[in-house]
């Protein structure tokens, strides 16, 4: 046997791989409920096992880079992990682990039976692959991946206004695709390369014709549909409140992610070299974002679309920390990724409980009963994710609306330090009025609509246990906010140093351009625009 | 021909999104599947169209001669038609279950605010 | 659609299109094919014999239920591509093996390796999908419109 | 270490009081106190240490890289505070406890006071400025969920909101202006701030830091214009007015003014902000209070007042002021809290709040009679009691300000005497006269409900008797911390015939007479009550009013439920970015590239072309899906044209089986129908031809310039000797690639399962709420 050189680091891969296999396997397992439930549940563990492995060896370590088939950089595919990609892989693992065990009590057999746990493995394999892969078309790829499998679980079993919502989510998403698949291409057409690295040694070596900047803009759209800023966020309200409780959740933890995700990867590794201006739109588009998402928010009356108003909100202040393009805005954005996911996740989580015991997610009608007499336990969960997500110290919201405030002071930028100080105040508004109608108020049984053919029904042991160690997590980042921002302080710093991912997908070498090439700061462009110099690093 | 195809890929981007903001859900669609087409031409085109042969090594030599197309863009465009011809069926089947459903195909229609806070 | 021309015709069809597919998902690494394409002429043959007699009769056919097939054409890509890991080489490594090469007058003969088993996990992949879209829109019970419509949020079952 | 311990004792104390209430039933209060009353006495040991300048202190690390630290330090203003807070707040679990009885949720309520009391001696014992924001707000979250203990009343929801709203505004403003007094001095702590102090002097952000700090405490203090939410609050029961609204959490306001004042205080608006806003407050919130019957909210304005006379004496600024200031704290919180815990206790015992409704109480209530008498005496400012000696030292200190002198002793005297009228009505009406009728025979308070009130007002007796134990060095302590230096002075209850005296015996005469003639004063009142509807509380109803229709009309706007309209603004969007680069950097030059098309091509474009605009414009099923295969096996061909055999094969087969799933289930479709108006379709038609544009655009100015070749190059070299295949398309597919297409072909399963899902969803769970089918 023979075959290219390589080794057999098969780390960065796996949390891709694992869920992927599971997924396959369930596939073939189509009889049995409960082995694919089985499968799920271990791919998603196992998912979390691998990611945690990662974080701890990039912690430790540097980026870790897998050229898989062992083809060489550029040529190949790279995957590769740095620590904002292998946090986002951790958080991906525990939101899918959540995800699978909520289900189990949550989603009804009908749903399970029509291969909903491959669903799921898929839609966390994608998850994953878009965090890690070092290729933009491969991140296309997994975006597709990702993407494809969240339609399918919005339209699962899909009742009317699952499939109206997933109409609206499928076309705007689908436009999305087009609008990035189209970038993708003309990214090749003026770098010649598709490796993230290449891209960012291209573009720091002044290589990029000055049309590449249309081209970001492009991106920038194309992610900003993805992570549902302002003025592209429709989809996301139009169906987030129509899947299972479980569904709904883990969308609500990790999709919008990877678009802002893809944002951030875009925006500090490869096109830097006009930052002035493009992270200008990104500032404007944050504080509008957090603005309009917050106000929507402010005028629902049901559960899950206060909730779903509000993730377009907090993608705002994730986009404002890019925007602001300092190390400790850029730290700040990831603290607030890593606070968001967990705390989004859980209110979803919670919403479903709620809802199985008022017996509707209105908040206009009184329910079938008071939580916060009746169920205190999942009243204090609420508490603690609803203030954490107003940004109420001492929880984690509090730390990463900070951080991302701080930075907003010391960059001077008065206008969005207010705007995320009223949005702020906006959102415990609204996180009271959930709290307010569906915990406080008293059952009126004058009041109609309950949904009386649903039987009242406790949740499960399984669901409790989700939220409650959701919560647990907020508290403890709370707790621990201080290594929690070191870290994302070293993230953010590994993010803005380019050469350092660089030099660890492309090789030492590689970097020797840019010293040839002239400066290595972030505001190149070559004077007439016109012809890209001809050469690639190798 | 750079201009001829860029035109080409244009068309298809104006026809499609012009589909996709019509409210008949089923021209929607199809707007979808136009726009796909245009990517692929942005793709190819945007690389660099070649009137030459295709991407394959001739029997007996070891390398693609220089004058071959460029084999990454194909691709590309391949993985790319694929996976929209994936995502475009599900599109369509997902047209038909709202109609089954909901009983209409303006996408005017379908209720999303009913829950909203009323303007006092 | 029956039509006894077009079943006899099928009979005879089915096979030699098969083995078309065959041929061009084998070529596909050195001249156009591979096992996409393949697999899709795979697929039309299946249809064809779908038109011909009816989707259950093909589903007899094919033997193996459609998700099983998508299943085991996912899994032998997955299991081809973590294969090299068996033998130290990293994830998605081609691991390669010749048939018939004589080294002494430089003949590779036929080149086998993990590259083509990916390949045909594909082709598996495309034949299952592809079969599973036209049978199941070919089969009665599908989209019409259902009347008043379930709005299950589906939490309580 | 003793402060951490003390702290963290109350919080897990609060953490463990549900399961403890469980257990000990109605007793509980008198355990819970315990916690509390060690703090007080441990406090009280330490006192002679701390006076003499010794602060104690105490470190818990938390986040020092973001700044953040339990860093504790008590300082005389920190003694004043914690006793205040302990020891009210000893009595108050054990007052709760007995005006709760055996109410199924008391251990939550108490539970929550002691979460309170825990953030409030944070609050007051940070020496880190952030570690005292967190304190802060959890004062403030602690109060939402106690203001709205009673939950099943929307009054009480709706007051517990409007205390949020008001002090999380005020909050978000204070966090505001931390960071930037921590992004100027390079530090949260105090200490090293103070050592900065002449840099954040200087800084042109101190306007606004000094604006910021007043927002925050003002809301939190209830200070004018954002006093209303306090007498809303009055919807909490009795005990959380007494503790929260009364004595301690109104207080925080005061206080974060009083520590930032050694920072602050040179600044040139402190002064003038801090005295204008407590008079206006002082005035205010006396003479609302007069025009009130209910006695927790007479109560509540008064505090308003009172308040606003601690803040008038902080912004005075002189040593006289600022003791006065302090020694008015103390009596203040002694009396009113001892008031508070009497209007309930009478509330509970006849079920009656309305003070105009009471009376005679005295024979039932023979010992809350004279808590309440005591209590409203030392309101009153009559000797001997504490009272007396702050409104005293008060009316000195105005005489002695600096500025607006006439102005502050007018408005001085002029609340003193409202303040008197006030305290009969409160203290002294209920107990007085013939019995009235109420909803419930009265009956003497339990033991649990009359230590609070009577402790607290035989204290505000005894400290002005014996000011040097207590009363003198607390005041000159906490007077010290803001000053610098512990001034040389002592309270005394005698300061000999000074204007003070004069002004103070005017003050007693007027109120009495207003407190006899009181209808005629409200009535005159009333008139100017017509001002109400014009005062911040209306403008916090229409605020909230204009916010939920700005929401709601936004929001209808944006997010219409239209998906035509969604997909019209996200591409205008795209539209206008993308487009707007290209044109102000790019300035597409019209290049048609280096090589005219030859006919094949021109022909494969319009084809495609045709195509294209044939499936826009075709007003039938088949017709469109005809169109559309038309463009995309144009598109096929064009693929042969520019060497791409496997491209045009895929392409030509996914067509082919596109067009069948088309035709397959459209078949079961409607007939197209057209439902935009011509001016809709006339703008989609614009938008979409200027996407169009973009794209065309854009692939011209990318093709222009030279794809670099070296990929393709080394795909071209690799592909035989390294990945043993010809077709270099298929290698890079199947292995340069392979995971590119393992990502496609999960994504064709994906959709496999997707259509089976839908077509096949199992059976459905019929019922008949769907919508009407029009």
């Amino acid at each position: 046997m023979d075959g290219p050189p390589g080794n057999a680091n098969l780390l960065p891969v796996l949390p891709v791989l694992i869920p992927l296999i599971a997924a396959a396997l369930s596939l073939l397992a189509w009889r049995s409920l409960a082995i694919q439930r089985g499968l799920g549940l271990a791919g998603a563990v196992g998912l979390l096992a691998s990611a945690v492995t990662l974080l701890v060896e990039v912690e430790r370590g540097p980026i870790l880079v897998l050229q898989v088939g062992a083809w060489p950089a550029p040529f190949g595919i790279s995957f590769v992990v740095d620590r904002f990609g292998a946090v986002m892989t951790v958080l991906a693992g525990v939101v899918g682990v959540a995800t699978f065990v909520f289900s189990m009590g949550s989603v009804d057999a009908r749903r399970q039976r029509l291969l909903y746990h491959p669903l799921l493995c898929v839609l966390l394999a994608g998850v994953c692959g878009a965090f890690l892969t070092g290729d933009l078309f491969n991140l296309y790829v997994w975006f597709e991946v990702l993407l494809m499998s969240s339609f399918a679980l919005l339209a699962l079993g899909g009742g009317v206004l699952q499939v109206e919502g997933a109409i609206k989510y499928v076309t705007l998403n689908l436009l999305s695709s087009a609008l990035f698949l189209i970038a993708t291409g003309l990214v090749y057409g003026a770098l010649g390369t598709l490796n993230m690295a290449d891209i960012a040694l291209k573009v720091r070596a002044g290589d990029s014709p000055e049309a590449v900047v249309a081209v970001s803009v492009l991106l920038m759209t194309a992610f900003g549909i993805k992570a549902a800023a302002f003025p592209l966020f429709f989809w996301l309200p139009a169906s987030y409140h129509t899947p299972p409780f479980a569904v709904s959740a883990i969308f609500a933890g990790l999709l919008t992610k990877v678009g802002v995700y893809a944002l951030v990867r875009s925006f500090t590794l490869m096109f830097v070299a006009e930052s002035e201006f493009t992270h200008a739109i990104l500032l404007v588009a944050a504080g509008l974002t957090m603005a309009v998402g917050v106000l929507g928010a402010a005028s629902q009356r049901e559960f899950r679309k206060v909730l779903s108003f509000h993730i377009v909100s907090q993608i705002g202040y994730m986009i404002m920390g890019l925007a602001l393009f300092t190390p400790l805005a850029i730290a700040g954005t990831i603290f607030y990724v890593i606070h968001h996911i967990v705390v989004k996740a859980n209110l979803f989580f919670i919403a479903g409980i709620a809802d199985r015991l008022r017996g509707t997610s209105s908040l206009v009608h009184a329910g079938r009963t008071s939580l916060y007499a009746k169920a205190p336990f999942v009243s204090a969960l609420f508490v603690v994710a609803a203030f954490s997500l107003a940004g109420m110290p001492p929880l984690s919201g509090f730390f990463a609306k900070f951080v991302l405030l701080k930075a907003g002071v010391e960059a001077k930028s008065w206008t969005i330090v207010a705007t995320a100080a009223a949005v702020g105040l906006l959102t415990l508004f609204s996180m009271t009025k959930i709290w307010a109608e569906a915990f406080w108020k008293a059952p009126d049984p004058a009041d109609a609509p309950i949904d009386r053919t649903r039987s009242p029904k406790p949740p499960a042991r399984g669901m409790i246990g989700t939220c409650t160690a959701l919560a647990a997590i907020t508290v403890l980042i709370g707790i621990f906010a201080g290594p929690v921002f070191e870290f994302s302080q070293r993230a953010a710093e590994q993010l803005l140093d380019g050469e350092q991912y660089i030099r660890a997908v492309l090789g030492e070498q590689a970097l020797a351009r840019l010293e040839t090439g002239g400066e290595t700061s972030g505001s190149l462009r070559i004077a007439d625009g016109t012809t890209a110099e001809i050469g690639g690093p190798r | 021909m750079n201009a001829l195809f860029a035109i080409v890929a244009g068309v298809l981007f104006a026809c499609g999104t012009y589909l996709l903001m019509r409210r008949s859900i089923m021209r929607l669609v199809m707007g979808l599947v136009l726009i796909g087409h245009s990517a692929n031409i942005a793709i190819f085109t945007a690389t660099g169209l070649k009137r030459t042969g295709p991407a394959i090594v001739p029997i007996g030599e070891e390398t693609l001669p220089a004058t071959a197309a460029d084999p990454l863009p194909q691709a590309l465009v391949l993985t790319a038609i694929v996976i929209s011809f994936g995502v475009i069926a599900f599109a369509v089947v997902l047209v038909s279950r709202v109609w089954a459903t909901a009983g209409t195909d303006d996408s005017n229609r379908f209720r999303e605010d009913d829950d909203m806070e009323a303007v006092s | 659609m029956k039509n006894v021309l077009l079943q006899t015709a099928t009979r005879y069809l089915l096979p030699l299109l098969l083995l078309f597919s065959v041929v061009i998902f084998l070529q596909g690494h050195n001249k156009p094919g591979g096992g996409f394409i393949a697999g899709l002429i795979a697929a039309a043959a299946f249809s064809l014999h779908a038109l011909a007699f009816d989707a259950a009769s093909t589903r007899r056919l094919l033997r193996v239920d459609l998700r099983s097939l998508i299943g085991i054409g996912l899994t032998l890509a997955i299991a081809s591509a973590a294969l090299p890991l068996a033998f130290g080489r990293t994830f998605f490594s081609g691991l390669w093996t010749s048939i018939g090469g004589d080294p002494a007058t430089g003949d590779p003969g036929l080149k086998i390796g993990t590259p083509l088993f990916f390949d045909l996990g594909v082709y598996l992949l495309v034949v299952g999908i592809a079969m599973l879209l036209v049978l199941t829109l070919l089969e009665p019970a599908g989209p019409t419109y259902e009347g008043p419509a379930d709005e299950s949020e589906g939490d309580a079952a | 270490m003793a402060i951490v311990t003390a702290v963290s004792a109350t919080f897990l104390l609060a953490a463990l009081a549900p399961w403890l209430g469980r257990v000990l039933g109605t007793r509980a209060g008198w355990i819970f106190a315990t916690v509390p009353a060690a703090i007080a006495v441990w406090l009280a040991t330490r006192a002679p240490a701390i006076l003499s300048g010794t602060p104690i202190e105490g470190r818990l690390a938390w986040a020092p890289s973001l700044g953040l630290e339990l860093a504790f330090s008590i300082d005389g203003l920190g003694l004043l505070f914690g006793l205040l807070i302990s020891g009210v707040g000893g009595l108050v679990l054990i007052y709760a406890g007995a005006y709760l009885g055996p109410h199924r949720h008391a251990s939550r309520l108490q539970s929550f006071l002691l979460v309170f009391m825990g953030s409030m001696l944070g609050v007051v014992w940070s020496e880190n400025l952030l570690g005292l924001f967190v304190f802060w707000e959890l004062t403030s979250i602690s109060s939402y969920l106690l203001i709205g203990f009673d939950h099943e009343r929307p009054a009480a929801r709706a007051a517990a909101l409007k205390a949020l709203l008001v002090t999380g505004g005020g909050g978000l403003c204070l966090l505001v202006a931390v960071l930037m007094l921590g992004s100027i001095g390079g530090s949260y702590d105090l200490g090293a701030l103070l050592d900065e102090r002449d840099t954040i002097l200087a800084s042109p952000w101190l306007g606004a830091i000094v604006v910021l700090v007043c927002l925050g405490a003002f809301t939190k203090s209830a200070q004018f214009p954002f006093h209303f939410w306090l007498p809303g609050a009055m919807e909490a029961p009795t005990p959380v007015s007494a503790y929260l609204h009364s004595s301690t959490m109104v207080k925080a306001g005061i206080f974060l003014l009083a520590r930032l004042d050694p920072l602050l205080g040179s600044a040139a608006w402190w002064g003038p902000l801090l005295t204008a806003f407590g008079a206006t407050t002082m005035v205010l919130g006396a003479v609302l209070a007069v025009r009130q019957t209910h006695l927790k909210r007479i109560l509540a304005y008064s505090t308003v007042s009172s308040l606003g006379i601690v803040t008038m004496a902080l912004g005075i600024g002189t040593e006289k002021a600022v003791v006065a200031g302090f020694a008015y704290l103390l009596a203040h919180a002694l009396f009113k809290g001892s008031l508070f815990m009497v209007a309930g206790a009478i509330d509970h015992g006849c079920g009656e709040k309305d003070a105009e409704r009471l009376g005679g109480l005295r024979r039932a209530m023979p010992a809350l009679f004279t808590a309440s008498l005591l209590a409203a005496l030392s309101m009153a400012g009559l000797p001997p009691l504490l009272g007396f000696i702050g409104k005293e030292l008060l009316l000195e200190a105005t005489l002695a300000a600096p500025t607006w002198t006439t102005a502050l002793v007018v408005a001085t005297t002029f609340a003193a005497a409202l303040t008197v009228t006030v305290a009969f009505l409160a203290g002294v009406r209920p107990f007085i006269g013939s019995l009235a009728e109420t909803p419930r025979t009265p009956h003497a308070p339990s033991p649990g409900l009359l230590l609070g009130p009577g402790l607290l007002a035989l204290l505000g007796l005894a400290a002005a008797v014996l000011p040097a134990t207590a009363a003198t060095p607390l005041a000159l302590g906490a007077a010290g911390a803001v000053l610098g230096d512990v001034p040389e002075k002592s309270l005394a209850l005698w300061h000999g015939l000074t204007p003070a005296l004069g002004l103070s015996a005017l003050a007693v005469a007027v109120g009495a007479g207003a407190y006899a003639g009181r209808r005629i004063v409200r009535s005159g009142l009333d008139r100017i009550g017509a001002l109400d509807r014009v005062g911040p509380e209306r403008l916090y109803g229409a605020a909230l009013k204009g916010l939920l229709a700005v929401a709601g009309g936004q929001t209808r706007l944006l997010q219409s439920g239209h998906l035509r309209s969604y997909v019209f603004i996200t591409l205008g969007t795209v539209v206008l970015l993308v487009g707007g680069t290209l044109w102000l950097r790019g300035a597409v030059p019209f290049d048609a590239g280096p090589e005219n098309p030859t006919w094949p091509e021109l022909l494969v474009g319009a084809v495609i072309v045709a195509g294209s605009i044939a499936t826009v414009l075709s007003r039938t099923r088949l017709a469109a899906i005809a169109a559309l295969g038309l463009a995309g096996y144009g598109l096929a061909i064009m693929f042969v044209l520019f060497g791409g055999p496997d491209l045009a094969m895929t392409q030509l087969a996914v067509e082919t089986l596109t067009v069948i799933i088309f035709v397959l289930i459209f078949r079961r479709l409607p007939q197209f129908r057209s439902f935009s108006t011509p001016l809709r379709r006339l703008a989609d038609g614009l938008v979409a031809l200027i996407a169009g544009l973009m794209v065309t655009g854009l692939v011209l100015v990318i093709a222009r310039t030279d794809t670099d070749p070296t990929l393709a190059r080394w795909f071209g070299d690799h592909s035989v000797p390294d990945a043993y295949g010809r077709n270099v398309v298929n290698v890079i597919l199947v292995d340069f690639r392979a995971m590119d297409t393992l990502g496609e072909i999960t994504v064709l399963a994906i959709a496999a399962i997707g259509v089976l899902a839908l077509l096949r969803p199992g059976r459905m769970r019929r019922r008949h709420r769907g919508r009407a089918v029009s």
